[in-house]
């Protein structure tokens, strides 16, 4: 019965999709876009100083789409631990019974985890110039945190210290944005500091500094996420006091 | 030439779609999945969205999977655990998939 | 004036406060200073919003190209009825989550639902609305399953499948407003559509309609609604059913009326109201547990408010928010005090409630008062706001709204049934030993609420014009 | 001739029925979630191509690039919201399983009273 309600249903929604195809999803014309992008485009420059205009939208048109976004991730990775914390089957542990990953995979872990940090770092610091930005570079730093995770060598994450940065760097994020109720027209997250020069590293004002923000808050939640998803007993909960 | 490229992947990311759905075992839809969110970034590249793909890749591939992989390796292990009898791990690895095929059917 | 962005990034940066300095008695502070400081700010707010509405810009970028906001009458009223709500919430929560194991958490989700409500009404973007909206659910999601008992992990999952599946449509509805419009801003969008072929407007509209519809508790996609509200902690309940759901409502409503006004949805909004209401009332009647019975009875109020709203009068609309804010405290209260019910008996069931009333005379008395007005008899604020609807739907007319009235009726009828049933169980006589009465915080909280139940006719004066404010709000995009 | 944009199109409403045809017939909570990444992925498909412009580059500026053939950058950064959004609620889900397995277990929908529909 489940199966007949699923196929009449989605059986509608195709119809009704399939007859707007023709009139709604016509290819663009091929030099000229009659969206918002086009204003955006060429005002990308003299308003955020950012080569790359997705991260321009990203971190200062759309600004509040982003501070959302850091929200829905913050919100999720406190759900994620509270409900893990009180998972108890040692997985991992019971993972590693017999052995640890084998030597390979150790060495090969620890030799690699230090350039897949720097091309984090690189992705999140030239988020302004090439594609790329916090959200990617922060995942990357996670990952490579995970090889030592993934391979046993670490079992337990340093929970307070996540903790502390995971809450920094949003603090830090709302306080670069309140920096642009100190500018001339008062608005929350206005660009206020200097945009440098065009298409090189110390441009486009707060946005490398908002990514930074972005890159360790990313970081250090998805580190919790998994390592709650991993450690064994209340892993997620710092142990000094209830969190 | 680009739309030959893009044609193509079309085609495989609908039939991976399928196969992540539909697949008989639940570990070989898991991986079907990071494969489908692989070959999509891929699509976002020949649609000239860059920052988009790269964080498809990083967030939908590598990510995605660690997490679906620590909830498959949970409800196998859990359901080991109920049965309660010691296993070596020698044919852990044969009961783990004959659990993971009963799962389906039941 | 304080910019009204501080309806967003206070909250949010008391979450990361709490989490940061992670002790429970300092985080309770925080929420109920913030709370109240934004009560405060929505109230200095209102005199400014009636008469006109006070647009906003992030980052000082003009709306097309940046998210424009603006805090408009029915905003800074909704504000205040969030903000004081879930006041009163947080404070009943102090002692009621007393041995709970991660109090701090709850605060910070508590702290992120109230960013996202207060971001919800302010937004003039679909897509940040959509953002604010995720936000909602996810902490609804984490609220709901957190008494981490089977029942509460599996209404939460059937909660997050439906809400992903709204999602998701709401996305496709974003991506055909994008393409008719070119700019993501409400305003522009309602122009594009009006132009637009009606068939494209109507696929966007019920994408959108089914999309935030999950969390209005509309009635085909509400199904999650009994599960999730009575393993809830009963506080959390009380914030879902008090704003939550209602908050949704309105937003829906007002897109309704603005981005979707080409295709004339009052109809089918009324007849969905009308199913809404029997079901919720006939489902109610059947309970045997206290909060799946008021689970049932928000279904059946949020019905009766869709009905109001979508009548498309103003007075209907008047009579509907005025309802809104009644039900916000009413049913607030009876899910409060139905939490001491379950906390004192150990037991979910009403026949277990044998002489509650008399046992425990306060909690007794603000469950009968706020129930009398959740019916509608007569000194109480209900039976004002509900008159208010029965008199728009008379002035209106027409099938619809006679079948309307008669749905009304019938639902008043069955709701005064088992509310009363529940009475009798309180005062029956039977078991006389002595069970705890509700702590202060709970019982000041509980006393707060009651007491705009009880003396709501003498608001009514100054509740009216902001209402009339707030119902032609409902209509145009300031 | 079927252009780029039309066959992306076509492909993103294809994955977005799987996916939602998933969810509602699949009975293992993990398969729903899996249909609905694949939901998902559909999705983001389709708000970047709604951006597309036939032979469009790519919306950075390098040296010697003007505006003029830029893609449509808005959607793309709305879809780097969604991505993040769809993962929030991927790992919320997966836990949720994880803990439903714990206490139930059993990962068949239709074998969990409160999951029937």
């Amino acid at each position: 019965m489940r199966k007949l309600i699923g196929l009449l249903l989605l059986g509608a929604f195709a119809f009704y999709l399939v007859s707007l195809m023709p009139s709604v999803f016509s290819p663009q014309s091929r030099d000229h876009l009659e969206t918002v992008g086009k204003p955006i485009i060429e005002s990308a420059e003299q308003v955020s100083g950012s080569a790359n205009v997705v991260t321009a939208i990203v971190v200062q048109y759309r600004g509040l789409d982003t501070l959302g976004e850091v929200t829905v991730l913050f919100v999720s990775a406190l759900g994620v631990a509270l409900l893990a914390s009180s998972l108890k089957d040692r997985v991992f542990r019971s993972m590693f019974a017999d052995d640890d990953g084998g030597f390979i995979l150790q060495t090969g872990g620890r030799i690699l985890l230090p350039f897949i940090v720097l091309i984090g770092v690189y992705i999140v610091a030239h988020g302004h110039l090439s594609p790329g930005g916090g959200f990617p570079g922060g995942v990357l730093i996670a990952t490579a945190i995970f090889i030592l995770l993934l391979t046993g060598q670490v079992s337990a994450m340093p929970h307070g210290l996540l903790n502390l940065l995971e809450t920094l760097a949003g603090l830090g994020f709302i306080g670069l944005g309140a920096l642009g109720f100190m500018g001339d027209n008062p608005s929350f997250l206005t660009n206020v500091l200097p945009k440098g020069q065009f298409m090189t590293l110390f441009s486009a004002g707060f946005i490398p500094f908002i990514y930074a923000m972005v890159g360790i808050k990313v970081a250090s939640e998805l580190t919790t996420v998994v390592s709650s998803l991993t450690e064994e007993g209340d892993a997620g909960t710092p142990k000094e006091n209830h969190r | 030439m680009t739309l030959w490229i893009v044609l193509f992947l079309s085609i495989l990311l609908i039939l991976m779609a399928l196969a992540a759905v539909f697949a008989r075992s639940l570990a070989s839809a898991v991986i079907i999945l990071s494969a489908l969110s692989l070959f999509t970034s891929l699509l976002f590249i020949m649609v000239a969205a860059p920052d988009v793909a790269i964080t498809e890749a990083a967030i939908g591939s590598a990510l995605t999977t660690v997490i679906f992989v620590l909830a498959l390796y949970r409800t196998r292990t859990a359901d080991r655990a109920d049965s309660g009898s010691p296993k070596n791990s020698a044919d852990e690895g044969a009961l783990a998939l004959r659990s993971t095929s009963e799962a389906d059917h039941a | 004036m304080v910019s009204p962005l501080l309806f967003i990034i206070g909250p949010l940066g008391t979450a990361f406060l709490m989490i940061l300095l992670n002790r429970r008695l300092v985080s309770l502070i925080l929420a109920l200073a913030v709370t109240l400081a934004l009560g405060i700010l929505a109230l200095s707010w209102l005199p400014l919003t009636l008469q006109a509405a006070q647009p906003m810009v992030v980052a000082s970028i003009p709306a097309p190209l940046g998210i424009p906001l603006s805090l408009d009458a029915l905003g800074a009223g909704m504000a205040i009825i969030v903000a004081l709500s879930a006041l009163l919430v947080i404070l009943y929560s102090s002692t009621y989550l007393r041995n709970d194991h991660a109090p701090v958490t709850y605060y910070a989700v508590v702290m992120l639902l109230l960013m996202a409500s207060f971001g919800l009404v302010l937004t003039r973007d679909l897509f940040n609305l959509f953002v604010f909206f995720e936000i909602l659910c996810i902490s609804s999601y984490i609220l709901v399953a957190w008494e981490q008992n089977s029942s509460a992990l599996e209404a939460s999952f059937k909660y997050m499948v439906l809400g992903s599946i709204g999602s998701t449509f709401m996305l496709v509805a974003i991506a055909l407003a994008y393409r008719a419009a070119g700019s993501l801003a409400m305003a522009d969008i309602a122009k594009a559509f009006s132009q637009a072929n009606r068939g494209e407007v109507i696929v966007a509209a019920v994408l959108f309609l089914f999309g935030m519809g999950v969390e209005a508790a509309i009635f085909p996609v509400n199904t999650w609604l009994p599960d999730a509200h009575s393993s809830a902690p009963s506080s959390i309940s009380a914030l879902l059913s008090g704003f939550v759901i209602e908050l949704s409502l309105v937003v829906l409503f007002r897109l309704g009326g603005t981005v979707f006004a080409q295709i004339h949805l009052l109809p089918v909004l009324q007849s969905i109201a009308i199913a809404g209401i029997l079901v919720g009332e006939f489902s109610a009647f059947a309970q045997h547990e206290v909060k799946r019975t008021l689970a049932y009875s928000s279904i059946a109020q949020v019905g009766l408010m869709l009905f109001a709203l979508s009548l498309g009068s103003p007075e209907g609309a008047q009579a509907g928010l005025l309802q809104l804010l009644m039900h916000a405290a009413a049913k607030s209260t009876l899910f409060l005090v139905a939490g001491y019910f379950i906390l004192r008996t150990g037991s979910r069931f009403m026949e277990d409630y044998k002489g509650l009333g008399r046992r425990m005379p306060l909690s007794g008395l603000f469950f009968g008062l706020a129930a009398l007005s959740l019916i509608g008899v007569p000194p109480f604020f209900g039976f004002f706001t509900k008159w208010g609807i029965l008199q728009a739907a008379v002035n209106l007319g027409g099938t619809i709204a006679w079948i309307g009235i008669t749905s009304i009726l019938l639902g008043t009828t069955l709701e005064a049934i088992y509310l009363f049933r529940i009475f009798q169980i309180l005062y029956a006589k039977g078991e006389n030993d002595q069970v705890a009465e509700m702590e202060w915080p709970a019982v000041t909280a509980v006393a707060l609420f009651v007491l705009v139940v009880v003396f709501g006719y003498f608001l009514l004066p100054v509740l009216t014009p902001v209402a009339g404010a707030a119902a032609n709000a409902l209509t145009n995009l300031f | 001739m079927i252009s780029v944009p039309q066959v992306l199109y076509i492909t993103s409403f294809l994955l977005i029925l799987i996916g939602l045809y998933g969810v509602l017939t699949q009975r293992n909570l993990i398969r729903i979630v899996i249909a609905l990444n694949v939901a998902d992925s559909g999705i983001n498909l389709l708000l970047v191509t709604l951006g597309y412009v036939d032979g469009g580059r790519v919306p950075i500026f390098t040296p010697g690039v003007q505006g003029a053939h830029m893609v449509d950058p808005v959607p793309q950064a709305l879809v780097l919201t969604s991505i993040v959004i769809g993962f929030g609620v991927t790992a919320l889900m997966l836990t949720l399983v994880m803990r439903i397995f714990a206490q139930r277990g059993t990962i068949d929908a239709s074998r969990l009273r409160g999951l029937k529909w």
